[in-house]
């Protein structure tokens, strides 16, 4: 195949490549997005084959299968809750790949140049330390690593002295063109991969992995320069560039800065709820996981309170139910006889905003249907919808009838804080599996979720 | 010119001019005079009248025009001044006889009931704003006689379901009820007989009754409802039933200028009510819209409540001093301008009943020859 | 290709990448990242293009490198395709369920 | 057991047992006897009952438990059989001579105003069930007796301005109060003692009065009020003047229990309101907020009416009954069970006033005591 | 300066459009933008400059006097309302010159092969017509070509027929390497410029001048392949495909297709509102211009009318007023005496959506602010604001007072047609210059506001 | 640099400037479309470098080239800034204006 043509359809690939990202960024769109990169690939592979160019055949095949069984297996048995565990490792190969590429053209050729020195270093640097960080992301995912940060005294000082001396490695290798310097080269990144990856905490592995990710993509652009290949440039530079994106707004989402994430185990900053008496850890969502939620949910149960009142958010509630509704989503208002600070609170409020008497239900006609709802949706309410009311003798509550919002499939609730209701105790419900707290007032949380409904 | 706005007997609480508008006409450069205790039931004392800048009466009959609420009895007519206007709600087609009276006085009469009620009158409608306020009364009246609250409750003992209100004639008076009934919590359905009407009773988001009994509006009738063949008549009291059979409160306004009230509600529909109902008949004046209603009187057959209050415009006394001063106003300076803006001699002669000792207006002039 | 051409490309390559991806509802979060990671198995055809070159230390890394690279491609399409498997056959019925 | 629902003795229009809760009753297989008539003025014919399955008697006094709605008088006490229940709105505190009347007749009276007003005892509430619909009908007291509307209206006579609500006084009577005239479309501004308040009427969309007459809630006194220093209770009077003066209407529903009202309106404070304005006093019984109020009269001083309609709550009997006969139907189930869940002795006892012949509330024998 | 160093330094310059013309789609950034672009075009002109190949100096220094003075004066002189007009001949001349490079080069190169027989033709054809394209676009803007749709009857089979002999001349000049292939080939490109632009109406210019700049952008590119440099192919395919993007955001703007837009002439799809008696034309706007108008203005009075009671759009209203009020713009209410179908009417429906009274002004408060106002927004209201009754003895209402929005900046008017209110009568607001109709039913369109105002 | 190489710059280019444009508000349809133009006067660079060659044809093509590439850079630029200038002024005074 002329040069010319492979150029061309590597570009194609990379064109592929582009347009399957842009379609993965979209719910109705994304399978068909993650095929067209898979064909992209494909081509990209034929292409390489039927280059000249190609020295062994039978390693190749054998790799394929050793690979291709490998991966098959490994993502046909993953169960859905290992499944980032798996991402990470799948990265770390991909990294490790890079780096080797970079290693044995290094092995193969030496550095003929300044570029292909810098650019050697850069691979090997990037790729391993992805390999090694993607795998303590894995341990850390799987629980094989303990999930809480981990790190020791002046580990700063001592990581800073790491990336230091692995750009002297680099330094050296391009220099004296030394193999030994790279292997040096190898370790040192290795551990930096390391230590650099256990001092962040569990519940931000994914954002390390969505930043691995890039790494790893930047690894194969840089790989791309050492064997003069435009589609690993291209495809390199698009997947390191727009991983960043999406490690940006994976820590967006979590309310974070990147930075933070990175060095949050440093600044000893950490994630607790506005002040409260909560009694445990919680579950938050930001205003785009809340949007999906509802938006994607068949039926929506709201469930006013005493705080929807203080906070006079009815109209924004209409609004965010009209474009619930509007979604085809079933949107129904279940009013707890005592809700709010006077007989029927919820009902003058709500009659306000015009939300109309049929979708106002009551204890009895709807506490049935909380199994099955998709979500339950609780405004400013607190030991209306307190379980232990129902479960738990001891509380002060108990015998009050409640709405069964718990059995609902997931409960979004919002509230300024974990400070109690009316009644002044605590509720379990905030610290269950499926409730997902947005801390907020209640008309600033509503209107932001009716913004956002029909954006998702 | 001598303005004067009497003293209205009792139980009128009304008066033709407030404080406020008293210095309109000042500005304008005429007189005021006002009875003493003219204001007093609309809760406007006489001093309040003093500061405005009026003289304070013992009869303001004599001035050159007097604004009163309703018509004049013959002990004031007699005291009025020959050739002297006289502006008021003054019911020229319910009696025409009395519009003779007038003319022999030689005073000009212009009516409120006969001005055209075009686009450029309003200001000059007292209808309009005297049935808004009609409107909202009716519902107080229905609401403090219903042995029920019209909201939605949910409460911890019990769920309260919102009371049903019907509204049968959705004019001026009929819509500002609608509204009022829905401001309470009512859930709220209304008919009436012109088919612009299910509009605007959606336009104040309550539902609309869709019978097929409706007429297309003409402006030959000046926007007004015609009355109805016997066929459609009887069509609509049955139609009507089960709407009737279904709610808590009925509210009527259905009126037809110069005619008995429509009957919309028989004596059958009336006993298919829920015990407990409440019809409040805002035409008992003209005969009611249910055959049941007696004036100002409270019958209650089985469970249900029928009651036809007059005057319910009045009982918002200050408010409908205020805008039916203010229509006086508007239209005595359309009267009192050689050349107001707009004017066709449609508007001018509309209100006019009596000019120079005649008896002017063709309608009534029409009533008084059947009467003959 | 020169390096400063190689340059240019990464550039304009970037530049599509920080564009291509803006507003991702959280669910597709993972899904987009384990594709994306899948792409940046690209690094294949260098491995295809190295493997068996250089003397025996170079060999085994290239072999290396294939398989990794073909695991990191293989289950990165696969397992993706499956997490959006899941999501799609949820789309696919939005139909309403019934009170009873 | 065997439980009766006597006909309450005029102006009483409530009834202690619907027929719908008479069929929860039946259910749990009890008898349940209602006398000829008892539910006639809300609405509630004996067809009705019938129907549910009630047996109707002459004399539902004999029964081993009687919800009454107000106190028995002697001859019906004396119709009771000893060791019956007895449960209603006995106003224990208020007259306390009267339950030496009850442990004389050895019955078990439990009244609904000394049950505790705890999260678990809602439902049992009687005093928040009756209270919401007096809030509601205070509205419609002022609004009828107002010479004005609620809403704002610009119209072609004129922009009518909304009218001014004060609400004095917002516990659960109060709030209601705030919402009903909102809804009307009056400007309402609310003031109550209690600190929890401001937040609670704001949570209506009303305004706060905020003066610095503020009482910390305290659980010790259950989310009541205490009564006033006298410094503080004239500041209170006072700082209340201004907002009184630019009201169209002033409604007062605030209360201690056991004690008169608090007053909050002198005389001079009328003196100073608007010409038309309306004061409607809903702690009427118990002494008024409004020093010139006189229970059920009305009463004109300056332009301005002062009314203390007592028995708001029984205007609307049909809902009244419904919501009272649901907290009776909650509180005998409750005494009912032998276990019931989230008893505390507290609530156990709370209510109950006699027992074996004997005044057992603490309260009510401290009254005792202080009057001998 | 060497050939890598130069390729870096127009990548730098590339680099500055593509960020320039980011910053340009924002209305806070943009002038920065704008000035991005200037200091990347700086930067490839040195560099050019200082490269090697540069022949003559003198006629260069000739150019830049002459192009840079005219540039400057006409772009200084110009009146504001003269801006579109301007742009055209800019672009014009940018496409000329693109055609004319490609044309020197090949008079003194010849095509050595294919492919520069191709970008030639390409270049040519692109930016010739581009050319004259532009200034029949620049005639019709200024008014010296008449500004409706000129065509003649088979014209489509004609301009078929030119660009097939557009096509046939390249072959020719390509086979033969004939110059007066290339003459002709200019000639025939220039034709269809001209036969291309005239059939398009004058409403549409400014989407011909966007399509035109995309042309002239892609000439600029193919002239990049025909002189070998990446600084051209870079930022022509840059232009070009932007220049794709923004007329389409135009022509969406304005409710149209960009197909619609270059072909609609011959198939007669005119633009007339919904049924109605309208006695002349009316500037619609769609929903961003209407968003724009209100986003940014400083005072806005709503006047409501009959129409919003109908579609119930009181609660829509509320929210918009809110979101513009959250924007720091200063919103009121006037509500006519008779608006609507009953007195009070605007007022129980505004009271229900809790709008404050304060907001709430009656005609003799608000009137004497309207010649004070930015934009006065009529929802569903028309006799109300029909100046006739106050400038027209004649009119059946002439004498009722109105709400004199005319005096306000901008009027936006939403109802559904040009059907008239009550009264039965045209209303002459809306022909008015300063008149905005959005024919839409008012909570729609209040929703969309809604939803717009906050993102532009 | 290779066609090749030259069709996979336009093309990423074209990606970068698809992307690069999303949502413009309408006041800025103007100002963008004249400041785009502009930069397509690059045509400048190509212009400078055929200047003078080939014959006397090619010679004055070359200089109209540059003549009208300039004009098209100088005054497009300029233009555009003074569109953007006034709509600057306009947001640096949002102060509310008094009743009165
Ligand atoms: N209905 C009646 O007649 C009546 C009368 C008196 C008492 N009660 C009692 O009141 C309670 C009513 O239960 P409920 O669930 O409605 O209310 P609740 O238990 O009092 O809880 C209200 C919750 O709303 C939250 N909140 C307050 N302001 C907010 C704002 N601006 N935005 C968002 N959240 C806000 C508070 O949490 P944060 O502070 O964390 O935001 C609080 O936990 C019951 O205990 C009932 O017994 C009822
Ligand atoms: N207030 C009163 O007491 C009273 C009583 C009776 C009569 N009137 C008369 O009613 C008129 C009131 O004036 P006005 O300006 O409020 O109303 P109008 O003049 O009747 O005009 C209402 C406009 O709203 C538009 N519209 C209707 N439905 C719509 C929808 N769903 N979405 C958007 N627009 C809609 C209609 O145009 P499209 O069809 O093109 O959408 C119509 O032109 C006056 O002439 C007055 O004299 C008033
Ligand atoms: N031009 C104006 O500006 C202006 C001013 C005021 C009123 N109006 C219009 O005039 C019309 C009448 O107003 P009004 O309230 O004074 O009328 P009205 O008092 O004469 O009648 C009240 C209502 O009763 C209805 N009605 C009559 N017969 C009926 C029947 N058999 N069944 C049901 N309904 C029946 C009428 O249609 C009318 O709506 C309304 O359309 C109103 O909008 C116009
Ligand atoms: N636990 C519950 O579930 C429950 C149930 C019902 C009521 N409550 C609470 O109990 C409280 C009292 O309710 P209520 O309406 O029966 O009380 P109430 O009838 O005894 O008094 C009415 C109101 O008057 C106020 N008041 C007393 N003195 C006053 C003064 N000098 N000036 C102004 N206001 C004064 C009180 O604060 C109270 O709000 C409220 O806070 C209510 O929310 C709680």
């Amino acid at each position: 195949m002329s040069d010319a043509a492979s150029t061309l359809l590597y570009l194609a690939a990379a064109t592929l490549f582009i347009l399957g990202l842009k379609r993965l960024s979209s719910p109705l769109t994304a399978r068909s997005g993650n095929l067209m990169g898979a064909v992209g690939m494909l081509i990209a592979i034929v292409v390489t084959l039927l280059r000249s160019g190609i020295v062994d055949y039978t390693l190749i095949v054998a790799g394929f299968l050793v690979g291709g069984t490998a991966g098959t297996i490994l993502a046909r048995r993953v169960a859905m809750t290992g499944i980032p565990q798996l991402v990470a490792a799948f990265n770390g190969f991909g990294g490790a790949a890079s780096g080797m590429v970079a290693a044995a053209e290094f092995l193969a050729n030496g550095s003929s140049t300044a570029e292909t020195a810098v650019t050697v270093t850069l691979s090997c640097a990037l790729g391993i330390a992805t390999f090694t960080g993607s795998f303590v992301a894995f341990g850390k995912l799987q629980g094989l690593i303990p999930g809480r940060p981990l790190l020791f005294k002046g580990q700063m000082v001592f990581d800073s002295a790491l990336a230091a001396a692995v750009v002297g490695s680099g330094i050296w290798m391009a220099s004296s063109g030394n193999r030994g310097a790279l292997w040096l080269l190898i370790a040192l990144a290795a551990l930096l991969g390391v230590t650099r990856t256990l001092p962040i905490g569990g519940a931000d592995m994914p954002v390390i992995v969505a930043f691995l990710n890039s790494m790893s993509g930047l690894a194969a652009a840089s790989t791309g320069f050492v064997i003069g290949s435009e589609a690993l440039i291209i495809s390199g530079a698009l997947v390191g560039a727009s991983g960043l994106v999406l490690t940006a707004i994976m820590s967006k989402a979590m309310n974070r800065s990147l930075a933070n994430v990175l060095f949050a185990a440093f600044g000893g900053d950490d994630e607790s709820p506005p002040e409260g008496i909560g009694s445990g850890p919680v579950r938050r969502a930001t205003v785009d996981d809340a949007a999906v939620t509802l938006a994607y949910a068949r039926s929506v149960i709201v469930v006013p309170g005493y705080g929807l009142a203080v906070s006079q958010a009815q109209y924004s509630a209409r609004d965010l139910t009209d474009r619930l509704a509007a979604r085809g989503v079933e949107v129904r208002y279940a009013i707890h006889p005592v809700a709010g600070r006077m007989p029927g609170h919820m009902n003058v409020l709500l009659a306000e905003a015009d939300v109309s008497y049929e979708q106002l239900l009551d204890l009895d006609e709807i506490n049935d249907d909380f199994p099955r709802t998709d979500v339950a949706l609780v405004v400013g309410a607190n030991d209306v919808v307190n379980p232990s009311a129902r479960d738990d003798p001891s509380s002060p509550i108990f015998g009050m009838p409640i709405l069964d919002v718990d059995l609902a499939t997931t409960v979004i609730v919002v509230k300024r804080s974990l400070s109690p209701g009316f009644a002044g105790i605590d509720n379990p419900l905030f610290y269950r599996e499926t409730t997902l707290m947005m801390f907020s007032d209640a008309k600033a949380a509503l209107e932001d979720l009716a913004r956002a409904v029909p954006t998702v | 010119m001598n303005i004067g706005a009497p003293r209205q007997p009792s139980p009128e609480t009304r008066v033709g001019i407030t404080p406020e508008i008293a210095e309109r006409y000042l500005e304008d450069g005429h007189r005021v005079q006002v009875e003493h205790g003219a204001g007093e039931a609309a809760g406007l004392p006489d001093e309040a009248f003093r500061e405005a800048g009026c003289e304070m009466v013992g009869s303001a009959w004599e001035a050159d025009a007097v604004v009163t609420v309703g018509p004049p009895g013959d002990a004031e007519l007699s005291r009025m001044t020959p050739g002297a206007w006289l502006l008021g709600l003054l019911r020229p087609l319910d009696e025409p006889h009395a519009m003779r009276a007038l003319a022999g006085a030689k005073v000009t009469a212009i009516a409120f009931e006969t001005l055209p009620r075009t686009t450029r009158a309003q200001s000059m409608d007292a209808l309009s704003s005297q049935a808004t306020l009609a409107g909202y009364e009716m519902v107080l009246e229905a609401a403090s006689r219903l042995p029920r609250i019209f909201p939605m409750m949910v409460t911890a003992a019990g769920t309260i379901r919102p009371a049903t209100v019907v509204v049968l004639g959705c004019g001026v008076a009929g819509l500002q009820a609608i509204a009022t009934a829905r401001r309470l919590g009512a859930v709220v359905r209304g008919y009436d007989v012109r088919a612009s009407a299910g509009e605007q009773v959606r336009s104040l988001g309550a539902s609309f009754i869709d019978l097929d009994v409706t007429q297309q509006d003409s402006s030959a009738s000046g926007g007004y409802a015609r009355p109805l063949s016997d066929g459609d008549g009887s069509r609509l009291l049955e139609g009507l039933e089960p709407h009737l059979a279904t709610a808590d409160v009925v509210i009527t306004a259905a009126a037809i200028p110069g005619r008995p009230a429509p009957t919309l509600i028989s004596a059958e529909a009336v006993a298919g009510m829920r015990p407990g109902s409440v019809i409040v008949d805002g035409a008992a004046e003209r005969g009611g819209n249910c055959v049941l209603t007696v004036p100002d009187e409270v019958v209650r057959v089985g469970g249900v409540t029928v009651v036809g209050p007059t005057g319910l415009e009045a009982r918002p006394a200050a408010d409908a001093s205020r805008t039916f001063a203010r229509n006086a106003y508007e239209l005595f300076s359309y009267l009192d301008d050689p050349a107001p803006p707009g004017a066709d001699e449609e508007s001018r002669a509309g209100g006019s009943i009596t000019r120079g000792g005649d008896v002017v207006h063709p309608d009534v002039l029409a009533r008084l020859e059947v009467g003959r | 290709m020169t390096l400063a051409i190689g340059i240019t490309v990464f550039v304009l390559a970037a530049f599509v990448g920080f564009e291509v991806i803006t507003k991702v509802p959280p669910q597709l979060h993972t899904p987009l990242m384990s594709g994306s990671n899948a792409i940046s198995g690209i690094t294949l055809v260098g491995a295809l293009l190295v493997a068996g070159r250089g003397g025996l230390v170079a060999g085994i890394l290239g072999f290396l490198a294939v398989t990794f690279a073909t695991i990191n491609v293989v289950g990165g399409f696969l397992v993706t395709d499956r997490m959006l498997e899941m999501f799609g056959s949820r789309r696919r019925h939005p139909s309403r369920r019934g009170k009873g």
